[in-house]
């Protein structure tokens, strides 16, 4: 079955690392896992609303069921690594570096006041709302923009590492990308380019069976996309992407990999998308897709995962479990009570300045398309 | 086509290529169509919707994200002995299949002495207006236009879209056509079309509205901004004549002529970028061919030299409209 | 520049180029260069020879054959601090790159708001008349002058050479260079530089010859032919002045209608395809901007929109010719 | 040591493929395969004492030491099969279906007088020389004309064999490829899509170690090029390119994998660039390549390596090996004595056919942009 992570694929993979990094987390670490696992959540859940409200223009990828595989993979980062989100990526923008503060509004991710108003189209977002909605990033955060053509960041993430690598700096660069965007011929070339100079780049493979309405049969003669590594002889790991937990134990394996200088390589999250492409084919996957792949591939919600991994250690007991009971719900069955009240705060604070914030003006139109030479 | 019957019923945009292809499918089994998303979904627009139910998955293609690929299978399918329409889920990601297009396919009959010809047809959503930001909502034509061996397309009403749909799948040479997404369901435009088999000839202007006093040219979504202008100039005593291209290449010189030696004022729109896009090879062509008749200075209202941003007052800002359209048509009549 | 020292020497356009570079490569450390073939061997024309020796493997790249992973990786360097000298190894490969550069490096400032700047300079061998065939023959500037945010920049001789090279390498931007491969090694343009640092800056033409009957305006290789039919017009009576642009994005419109309000008569010329081509966009500018000084209608001199085909008889007949640009220009004085 | 063959690398070959294709091969398939060997040679020898009589122009990508690739691979094509060359396998063109009959014009293999005179740029070239030497093809011979563009053909293969199937033929497409060329995005974008719809794409990797003047360790960061077939899960083999048997042996298996409907594979052979990148190239390659490397890449001539097996099948004496001595000779030390008689008045034919043959009228340079519609 699709979500149910196979096997460890691993080529090259260091024996020493068989000691997992999640031995290292704290009950405290769990619990904030838990917590971003609600608050990516929560913000796809509240952009659905807000649209459905007519609040908002633009078209919404839902990252529902997704959620552990963006949360697993930024959770080990450091500070200064540098990453590349797509669109079905939005909360990556602001758990960047989030772990130790969320509210700390200089630490290396974007706020989500930041992250809202790019999402309302407002001027107090970095890209004053020039590109639209997914297509964010910021220099100085490390986050890279992308532009639309799938896997067409991937070259420039291996670029800022070299750039780094050239000043002496230890950083690693993440990229995410839908399973059906491996076959963009950039990917090869800049993965293999990677690979040549065994630069430290972290493929994430989202594979979550569909690439619109194309399944993956279609996009890769494979049923695993981590095999795409061994045609660079690099490191592909699969990791069960339901489980934050294992996500951060195969992601964490592949940036030591990459930070010990020993190079890129591809961690294949095993998914399944929860909804339409976009909002706006919402009714029409349901005619592609059979119903019965769609509750199998929902059945394992990552909350779920992650609740009963902590019952399981002692972390949280069995009726603990049972608050915030968001798991296993659509975006129109949940409400805000079956949130924690700290992420409802956190990301009501970010809506709330965008509906402030202004739109930018007509004549910004015309400005940036060259920087003025001094 | 002499007196044509006519459906019962109005056609929009999108419906006219729907049917185009399909109809085109099923006279001619040579036809094979590629693309992201087209079979199993009908495409990101619909514009397949059916067609590989209808036609099997042997002709309808639901490729990998890989556009230099798609286009280059379809060339291979083409120079042996199919015809390949090929979607760009939106024209936009045409730049990651552009050197299949400029060097390989273009260019096919013209290496080989005439002994290949690449009867392909690349198609996708186009345009802006509608808050695409910049990578949904490109006019990229002139990129191509200025790339020998292709035709390119661009019709702005239900009855074109499809008797040029069904004019490019037949013609012999690689056509890349634009179509105008914003128009797909627009109600206002939608016609009723014959029910007989018919065609609009590549390469054939039209003259969408008569006058006297300026020519205005245009194609796509501008024609309605134009139409709109036309008729606060009309307002002010000045009669635009309108031409909608309908076909960039091979562009249609005569009818601009001909128009030009009646009103002898011309202003080119097109929501292109400015520089090297169509509206400036439109008005390089009049200046040199037609400069006799040309009683003042001809203008271009087009794009800013900007990319296409995301917020309507900005997009809107860079982009032709009704406004900017009417005012330079004042200026230019007034001269 | 108050009267520089002159070296002893010559040097020819391609010594010029190398020259730039390797004094940027010794001025700022931060520069990297990256290109298939540019380390170990210097280059398919030797424009890098020694660079890589001097500079160093970590900041000179023998790249894979991956054109966008080269613009792609070049791209990522300047958003993080270097400064990229990207070398196509033809410039007709620029269109296995075509997405990188159009879509992800020249847009980069525009989308993030200034945020962000990419100051690469992509390079190449260019231009035809050398018998390369369709593939080692483009001059595809307008594809890129058409894709905002792009500079553009191609010089006709050392002098520009080199200070065009430091000013684009200087400069904060992207920009695409066109370097004329048949110019590299021409002996009888070679000239002494001065041996003081100089830039030549962007956007700015330079008038090459001066007159009064006709301007024709022109860049790279053409130039050359220009100046031989000048040297025809003046037999037959008439005072050419030629304009060598130098850049093409951004465009020195001031420095052309300068020379119209004198001359009243234009010509352009340039090897490129005709349709939607820079030529076209010189004359629309020159039409709109400066058509009261107009007296005679203005041309294009260009490639016809053709590729350009490897046999000598055959490649010469679609391109610009002194005997093309001497009758159009002897039409237009006579006009 | 580059040229020698490692241990098959092969994923998914099927066992009964053991038995190998060259036990089927008479005394006289041997002694065609060593006259083609011959005539591969010859041709590149005549060209480049042609060039430098100053006949000819444009550049000359030499294939001299990799000619057993080209015969090897093309001997057991059958005639209706698609080919795809490049730069360096010019005569591939002519060498298509040779096998049964040199002197028939009607062949599925361009003439040799079409080669050459394509090569003087003459009008009875099927091209009528619009494009230059090497991007050369024929449509009904089924041989598609490359652009410059490397790997730039393996899409429109697929293609081609893609509209075969669909009209109920079984041919398979062979394209050859520098092993530098497989770095390019659009190598795997088709490689990827022949995967997936199990074309029979053969893809032929001329592994000679050099790219222009980039070494193979900065274009691909594993030594075995055919490992990039893993990555697909499609079938990789390595041959010895030296060695014809070996490669007729590897590519068969490939192309009956392929006809059977096993989908596409990729044939490393691995060999060494003799010579400059091309003519313009040798002075320079000289500086650029150590001459240790290029003394020990020279010293299995492929007609020597053909000599040595027949002599040991008894196909051929120790004293018939000694005539025709080609072998271990530059382009500057043989003459036409060292090549059987047949080999050089079969050229000859060509080269005179060329000479004689009218230039294409100027005015031909502005037809066929586009097809009339009729
Ligand atoms: C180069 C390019 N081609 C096509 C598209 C249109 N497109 C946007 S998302 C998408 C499907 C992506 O599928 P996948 O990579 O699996 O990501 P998912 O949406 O499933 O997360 C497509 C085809 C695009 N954005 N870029
Ligand atoms: C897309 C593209 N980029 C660059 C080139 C220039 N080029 C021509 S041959 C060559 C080297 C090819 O090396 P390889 O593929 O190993 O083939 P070989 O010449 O060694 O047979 C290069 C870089 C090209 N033809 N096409
Ligand atoms: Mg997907
Ligand atoms: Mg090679």
């Amino acid at each position: 079955m699709a979500t149910t992570a196979k096997a460890d694929h691993q080529t090259g993979l260091n024996d020493e690392a068989s000691k997992l990094p999640s031995a290292q987390l704290t009950k405290g670490d769990y619990e904030e896992l838990l917590r971003q696992l609600y608050l990516a959540r929560y913000f796809d859940v509240r952009l659905i609303k807000e649209k459905k409200r007519g609040r908002l223009r633009g078209t919404l990828y839902s990252s529902h069921n997704q959620e552990a595989i963006l949360v697993g993979s930024l959770f080990g980062l450091q500070s200064e690594d540098w990453i590349s989100p797509i669109h079905r990526d939005m909360p990556a923008f602001f758990l960047k570096d989030i772990r130790k503060d969320w509210n700390n509004d200089d630490r290396m991710g974007m706020t989500i006041q930041e992250v809202c108003a790019q999402v309302w189209g407002k001027a107090t977002s970095p890209g004053r709302a020039r590109d639209n909605w997914s297509h964010i990033g910021c220099q100085s955060k490390h986050i890279i923009h992308s532009t639309s053509m799938l896997a067409g960041t991937i070259p420039a993430a291996a670029g800022v590492v070299l750039a780094d690598r050239l000043n002496g700096k230890n950083t690693i660069a993440m990229t995410f990308n839908g399973e059906g965007s491996t076959a963009q011929g950039v990917f090869h070339e800049a993965v293999n380019f990677a690979a040549v100079h065994k630069l430290p780049v972290v493929t994430i493979i989202e594979n979550n069976q569909w690439a619109y309405g194309t399944p993956t049969n279609l996009e890769y003669p494979l049923e695993d996309f981590a095999r795409r590594a061994d045609g660079y002889g690099i490191l592909g790991l699969i990791a069960d992407g339901q489980d934050v937990v294992d996500v951060y134990d195969k992601v964490m394996q592949a940036v030591n990999h990459a930070r010990s200088g020993k190079g890129p390589s591809i961690v294949e999250c095993k998914t399944f998308r929860a909804y339409g492409h976009g909002d706006h084919d919402d009714d029409r996957a349901a005619r592609y897709r059979p119903a019965d792949e769609v509750e199998k591939g929902r059945e394992r919600d990552p909350i779920a995962v992650m609740k009963k991994r902590m019952v399981e250690m002692g972390y949280m007991t069995a009726d603990d479990a049972k608050n915030y009971a968001a798991e296993g719900k659509g975006a129109s069955e949940v409400t805000d009570i079956d949130f924690p009240q700290q992420v409802v705060d956190y990301l009501s604070k970010g809506v709330e300045f965008a509906i402030k914030s202004p739109l930018p003006e007509a004549e910004e139109a015309a400005q940036w398309v060259f920087k003025e030479v001094e | 086509m002499s007196a044509p019957t006519i459906q019962s019923t109005k056609v929009n945009y999108l419906t006219a290529l729907k049917d185009a292809i399909a109809e085109e499918f099923a006279r001619d089994k040579d036809i094979v169509a590629m693309g992201e998303d087209i079979g199993l979904l009908g495409g990101a627009f619909g514009v397949t919707d059916g067609l590989q139910e209808k036609f099997g998955k042997d002709r309808v293609y639901d490729m990998p994200i890989s556009e230099a690929a798609i286009v280059g299978v379809a060339c291979g399918l083409c120079l042996n002995g199919k015809k390949a329409i090929v979607e760009m889920q939106f024209i936009d990601f045409i730049s990651c299949g552009f050197d299949q297009i400029v060097n390989m396919t273009a260019t096919y009959h013209y290496r080989t002495a005439g002994e290949v010809n690449i009867p392909m047809v690349i198609r996708g959503p186009a345009g802006a207006y509608g808050g695409g930001a910049l990578y949904h909502s490109q006019m990229n034509e002139a990129w191509f236009a200025h790339s020998p061996g292709l035709k390119i397309v661009c019709p702005s009403n239900p009855y074109d879209a499809k008797g040029l749909m069904k004019a490019a799948i037949r013609d012999p040479n690689p056509v890349i056509f634009y179509e105008i997404k914003d128009l797909y369901r627009r109600r206002d435009i939608e016609m009723e079309l014959p029910e007989e088999d018919y065609i609009v000839p590549l390469g054939k202007a039209k003259v969408v509205k008569e006058g006297e006093d300026i020519t205005i040219v245009t194609y796509g979504q501008n024609v309605y901004h134009v139409l709109a202008a036309a008729e606060n100039l009309e307002k002010e005593g000045y009669r635009a004549e309108v031409i909608d291209l309908r076909t960039i290449v091979p562009l249609d010189e005569e009818t601009i002529i001909e128009s030009l030696k009646k009103t002898n004022r011309l202003l080119v729109v097109n929501e292109a970028p400015k520089t090297c896009g169509v509206a400036g090879e439109v008005l390089a062509r009049m200046t040199e061919n037609a400069f006799q008749y040309l009683d003042a200075p001809p203008a271009r209202i087009t794009r800013m030299d900007t990319p296409v941003p995301w917020v309507k007052p900005l997009e809107l800002y860079v982009l032709p409209s009704v406004e900017k359209i009417t005012e330079a048509g004042l200026r230019i009549c007034k001269f």
